[in-house]
């Protein structure tokens, strides 16, 4: 587990609420979208986060608007837990003009700096790279502003991990390294890729502090963010969290997930973070069933809305294609 | 579609996509040579065999010490498939998607291309570079990539883009035995799309290309998945009573400029047409032999099409837009035909 | 040689080398903006400023924080760049050599040239990428390539090789104002040859070429250190009665088609030059478009001179016969002149 | 340090005089290919390892004739200490076709196979991944053989150093990685381009055994590498050993060290490892001064041979540039 951190922030009532607000939001979403997929009104490859809700949503309610991410192809939880327009998202994921990228970008590659989503990147490891170069403005521009890179476990064996976690640490960039250790990259079983029993581990080789966090825990999560964004804030440098969860729905839509255990699975989905924070809300008082009900109810109409605004969106003229290559528009 | 030059003579065929044609010839090349392996991400049957399930049951039937899945490092791939190469093995390394090879660029460039020129023929890298690439399912800027350019003007290295099951297999068998490193690049719809291909299919020779359809007015010289794109073209032309004839060039390099300007000398007329960036691509270096060896030749400049200079676009409609259409294949010819 | 336009003026000059110039011009810019930044292996005062010194004194002169040594590290260098470039920023990010660009080939083809695009123009990355190469030294297979052809075939970020130190300084002022990713190619003899180089030179726009010398007979395209050879062989043909008019490109990506076309359809002969291998070279894409463009004007095919198909050899004897030298063009300029 | 060894293997005095005459043999043939540059008869790049004898010295002891290395542009001590032959070696870096490349590689590309030479890079970090490749074949062959990657200090924090000892743990390959940490790399001091301050460290994100060694003292590499090396022929797995060690003659030929404390420079050379050990062995009665002395006058009479031999020989022939490109010679 590398190390165990000393004293624990913990969300009162009211971020509590704000994270599973913001879970509930990426679980919604996730359903809608894979509903849209089998009706077959979106085609685009889509790689559902279901069950590592809890990661970005404990992050995000310790981000400011303009701290930043960077984030991979199964990313649309981290910018939905970012509090992402649904709007300009789904159009974009409908290909359509009025889409945050004008419908060039597409799921893999959304962005939208307004809420800090800087960067969605379909190449396993390069979001941390990219990631250095905003902490290195903040530095510049003298803002207490943070970076979140997020990752696979897969991606903590490519070469980028490595120079990315090297350079923001003999740097002291205010980045914050988090590993999505879903288990899994694509079908490869994470021991059989990985060297190191815990990714998290791999922080001592950066000088950088590094933790395993549970990542299907809310509260684990804040606790080791909190810490993470403190230390960043100060000027002391990233760090490296490993949040340990499971995927619902295989690497890619249409996944047959032939490579897991069944059990493994059915274990997971039975322990899934969702029902059991909504249920520790309950006991603790935080919220009762009629108002998360509504809570759900509320999130449910806004991606509704989301989508029936894509839909009616228009799609980009073939002119795209000279736009935004330069600055400069190219020439017919 | 015959895969068989036009001499050779008509075969038996079956119906096989290209995941069956490059399974089977990876499966009867590691049957008849225990030095043949396969490497790379998932593909190994405990990882289902490959995400198109082009490796599946290699693993299970040569071992998992053969065939070997990796962690997603593609620089460790390439390394450890150019060491194992140097000492005797013909590894078969898959990078899983073209736009991928750019982690690679190093140990594909400046070493497996470059190590036995360096070493004055003392080291050997017998090694074949598997990967995958094409537009046409709305994988955006960063999976569908053609980049066979880059690696065409690297000294050292074959560039082999198939279209066929049938070629994709005899090209593989044919590079897994060649003494130097081959990439070769397959085209997503090739493998899915069943095609009559020759039963028993056997190496074909790297560096010949294929007369496809034999015709007069004008030479069209393609590869790989756009070659379908221009048999439509060429379907709506004899209909319009032009006589195409058509060169799959399957190896990129070294390209069978015999055969292309054969072609190009009997019919006056040439289109290169490639899915790859039009600036700087593979057509310019066809185009500029083609200018020099028929010279006052030619009845009009060789044309080339080729995707617009921007990243591939995500939205189906301007991927359309992007990638070369049968219409503009159409309309180029006529335009070089002045008709 | 003075590397105005033949329009402008005579204008005073000082003899100064590559690296004062480039020095020079880095200097100028930090001093005009604060936006402007520089990162790479060794570059600040501490580790030598920069392995040739062209970046020496600019880290004491602004400070570390904006001029910055990095960890061997191309990936984390790329992507640092790219990210602070994305915050508004101005980077130049060094690559020491243009064969170390192999590690960071994701980071400039994936991401930095496309970034802009997949986003719909949100996002901008305002990098200028600073890398050295060029034969001559007996570097060898790993250190002295020339692979612009790679970058100008990828959408989304200019190709610059400037030949003269008024050049470099002109066109780094410009490609560090410059909304895109532009990668400037220096050759390491124009490092350090001294020429005489305008006063207070100024920004030069990209995607201009240069008429260096004015002819009639023939035209020859080619730029960076090649330039040098070029010159030699001219003075060889002007004195055996040949006009030939010299265009140093310095852009590559975009080109300046209008320029050497127009000087080519004047002269009927064009020879493209360069460093490059001539396989999918540069010279493809120039010699592809004079022959659609021109077609039926030119008096003789479009010629191109390049590296041959192998790596770049140690030995100073195999390395000369590798490099393109005065007599090859000399006699491909009386081949295309059939004299 | 990272992990102590335990159990200390110690070289007998034969092995201790033969890892002498390697350090000699190195050190005479670097003296004099510095020689031979100033006086203009050699160009080439030459980047001197004066000061880092005893690493591949005691390492190469240890390791049989077809047991492997693969080294960098400043690795000429480790293809010395293979025992190398120094006619072809030198006839290579004086560019003749005898040369062991036909004079087409040069000094950063020397490669031997004979002697288990098998890749010379001027990439830095590259000369890792292709060693597991090496050990990939040890284990398909049923071999013991081993292969050692040598790097610097630098190349430690490039990405094909994390792929690669990750991948070689993960598949258990008999590899030995070997980082010559001389504390710079071109001008860049260690702690400023690396977050840890051992190196050896990083063994333990990998999952392997990781050492800090003083590469300086023949028998701490010695005990070192025959752990490594049992380990990695007992089909146990890769081994980390820093070695730490300092470079006398700067980066390259020429360089003028203005990026280093003159006192630094001064303290180093005066701690020089080989007379120390020349003392050593004397003092131990393993050899007498007129023995050792006699030693290095049969090598240096070996060099003066090669030197001679390679000056000798003709220059390729300019159909070399169409010869090993490909197996097939392209035709003219
Ligand atoms: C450099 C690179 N290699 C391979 C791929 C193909 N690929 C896409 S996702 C993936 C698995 C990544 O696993 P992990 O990092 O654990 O992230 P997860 O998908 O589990 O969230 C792979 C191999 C890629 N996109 N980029
Ligand atoms: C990928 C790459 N980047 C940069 C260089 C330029 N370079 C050559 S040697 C060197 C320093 C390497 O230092 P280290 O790894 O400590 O080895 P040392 O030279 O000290 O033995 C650098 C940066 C290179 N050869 N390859
Ligand atoms: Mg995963
Ligand atoms: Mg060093």
């Amino acid at each position: 587990m590398s190390e165990t951190l000393q004293n624990r922030a913990s969300p009162d009532a009211a971020t509590q609420l704000d994270i599973y607000r913001r879970m509930i939001r990426i679980e919604r979403n996730d359903d809608l979208t894979r509903q849209q997929i089998r009706r077959g009104r979106i085609t685009a490859p889509y790689y559902s986060a279901r069950g590592q809700e809890c990661i970005p949503s404990a992050i995000s309610v310790l981000l400011n608007n303009d701290d930043k991410i960077c984030t991979i192809y199964r990313g649309i939880h981290d910018m939905v837990a970012k509090d992402m327009p649904l709007r300009p998202l789904w159009a974009e994921i409908c290909g359509r003009v009025d889409g945050t990228c004008k419908g060039k970008g597409g799921p893999m590659h959304l962005t939208h700096p307004e809420t800090g989503v800087m960067v969605t990147t379909g190449i396993v490891g390069s979001s941390m790279p990219i990631a250095n170069g905003f902490g290195w403005a903040a530095l510049l521009d003298g803002t207490k502003q943070v970076t979140v890179a997020y990752f696979g476990d897969g991606a903590s064996n490519i070469g980028a991990f490595h120079e990315a976690l090297n350079l923001a640490s003999v740097w002291k960039l205010p980045v914050i390294f988090v590993c999505q250790n879903n288990g899994f990259a694509e079908h490869t079983r994470y021991e059989n890729g990985t060297s190191v029993d815990f990714i998290a581990k791999r922080a001592a080789g950066y000088g950088m502090p590094g933790y395993t966090v549970d990542g299907n825990d809310p509260l684990d999560v804040y606790a080791h963010a909190h810490a993470a964004i403190e230390r960043a804030r100060a000027g002391e440098g990233p760090t490296l969290l490993e949040c340990k969860t499971f995927r619902f729905m295989g690497h890619v839509f249409g996944d047959n997930d032939a490579y897991m255990a069944k059990e493994e699975k059915a274990a997971a989905i039975e322990a899934d973070p969702l029902p059991r924070f909504r249920q520790k809300l309950i006991d603790d008082g935080v919220a009762s069933a009629e108002e998360l009900d509504a809570l759900t109810a509320r999130i449910e109409a806004e991606v509704n809305d989301a989508i029936d605004y894509a839909m009616a969106c228009e799609f980009p003229s073939d002119d795209e294609l000279r736009r935004d290559v330069f600055a400069e528009e190219i020439p017919a | 579609m015959s895969t068989d030059t036009l001499e050779a003579p008509v075969v038996e065929t079956v119906k096989m996509n290209g995941l069956q044609a490059i399974n089977a010839a990876l499966s009867e090349a590691m049957e008849a040579d225990p030095k043949v392996l396969v490497l790379g991400e998932d593909i190994a049957d405990n990882e289902g065999g490959g995400v198109c399930g082009v490796t599946r049951g290699l693993s299970t039937k040569f071992g998992t010490s053969r065939v070997r899945s990796t962690p997603i490092s593609e620089q460790a791939i390439m390394g450890a498939a150019i060491g194992v190469a140097m000492a005797g093995y013909k590894p078969v390394a898959e990078i899983m998607l073209m736009n991928f090879t750019t982690v690679a660029m190093d140990m594909i460039v400046n070493h497996a291309a470059k190590l036995r020129f360096m070493s004055g023929g003392q080291s050997q890298v017998p090694l074949v570079i598997r990967t995958m690439t094409g537009g046409g399912n709305q994988t955006a800027g960063q999976h569908a990539d053609f980049y066979e350019a880059w690696f065409a003007h690297t000294a050292g290295i074959k560039v082999v883009i198939p279209w066929t099951p049938g070629d994709m297999k005899g090209l593989y068998l044919s590079a897994i035995q060649d003494p130097d490193p081959v990439i070769i690049i397959e085209s997503v719809k090739t493998l899915f799309v069943p095609m009559d291909t020759p039963v028993n299919q056997g190496p074909i020779p790297l560096g010949k290309a294929n007369v496809v359809v034999p015709g007069s007015d004008i030479t069209i010289v393609s590869y790989g998945q756009m070659m379908f794109t221009v048999m439509q073209a060429v379907e709506e032309l004899t209909a319009a009573g032009v006589s195409v004839e058509v060169v799959d060039l399957r190896t990129i390099s070294p390209w069978d400029k015999e055969t292309v300007l054969a072609s190009a000398e009997k019919t006056g007329r040439l289109l290169v047409v490639h899915e790859a960036g039009r600036n700087f691509g593979p057509g310019a270096e066809i185009a500029a032999t083609a200018q020099e060896v028929l010279f006052g030749k030619l009845k009009a400049p060789v044309g080339r099409l080729g995707a617009p200079y921007c990243a591939v676009p995500f939205a189906k409609k301007l991927e359309d837009a992007y990638l070369v259409q049968p219409p503009e294949i159409v309309a180029e010819v006529k335009r070089l035909m002045a008709i």
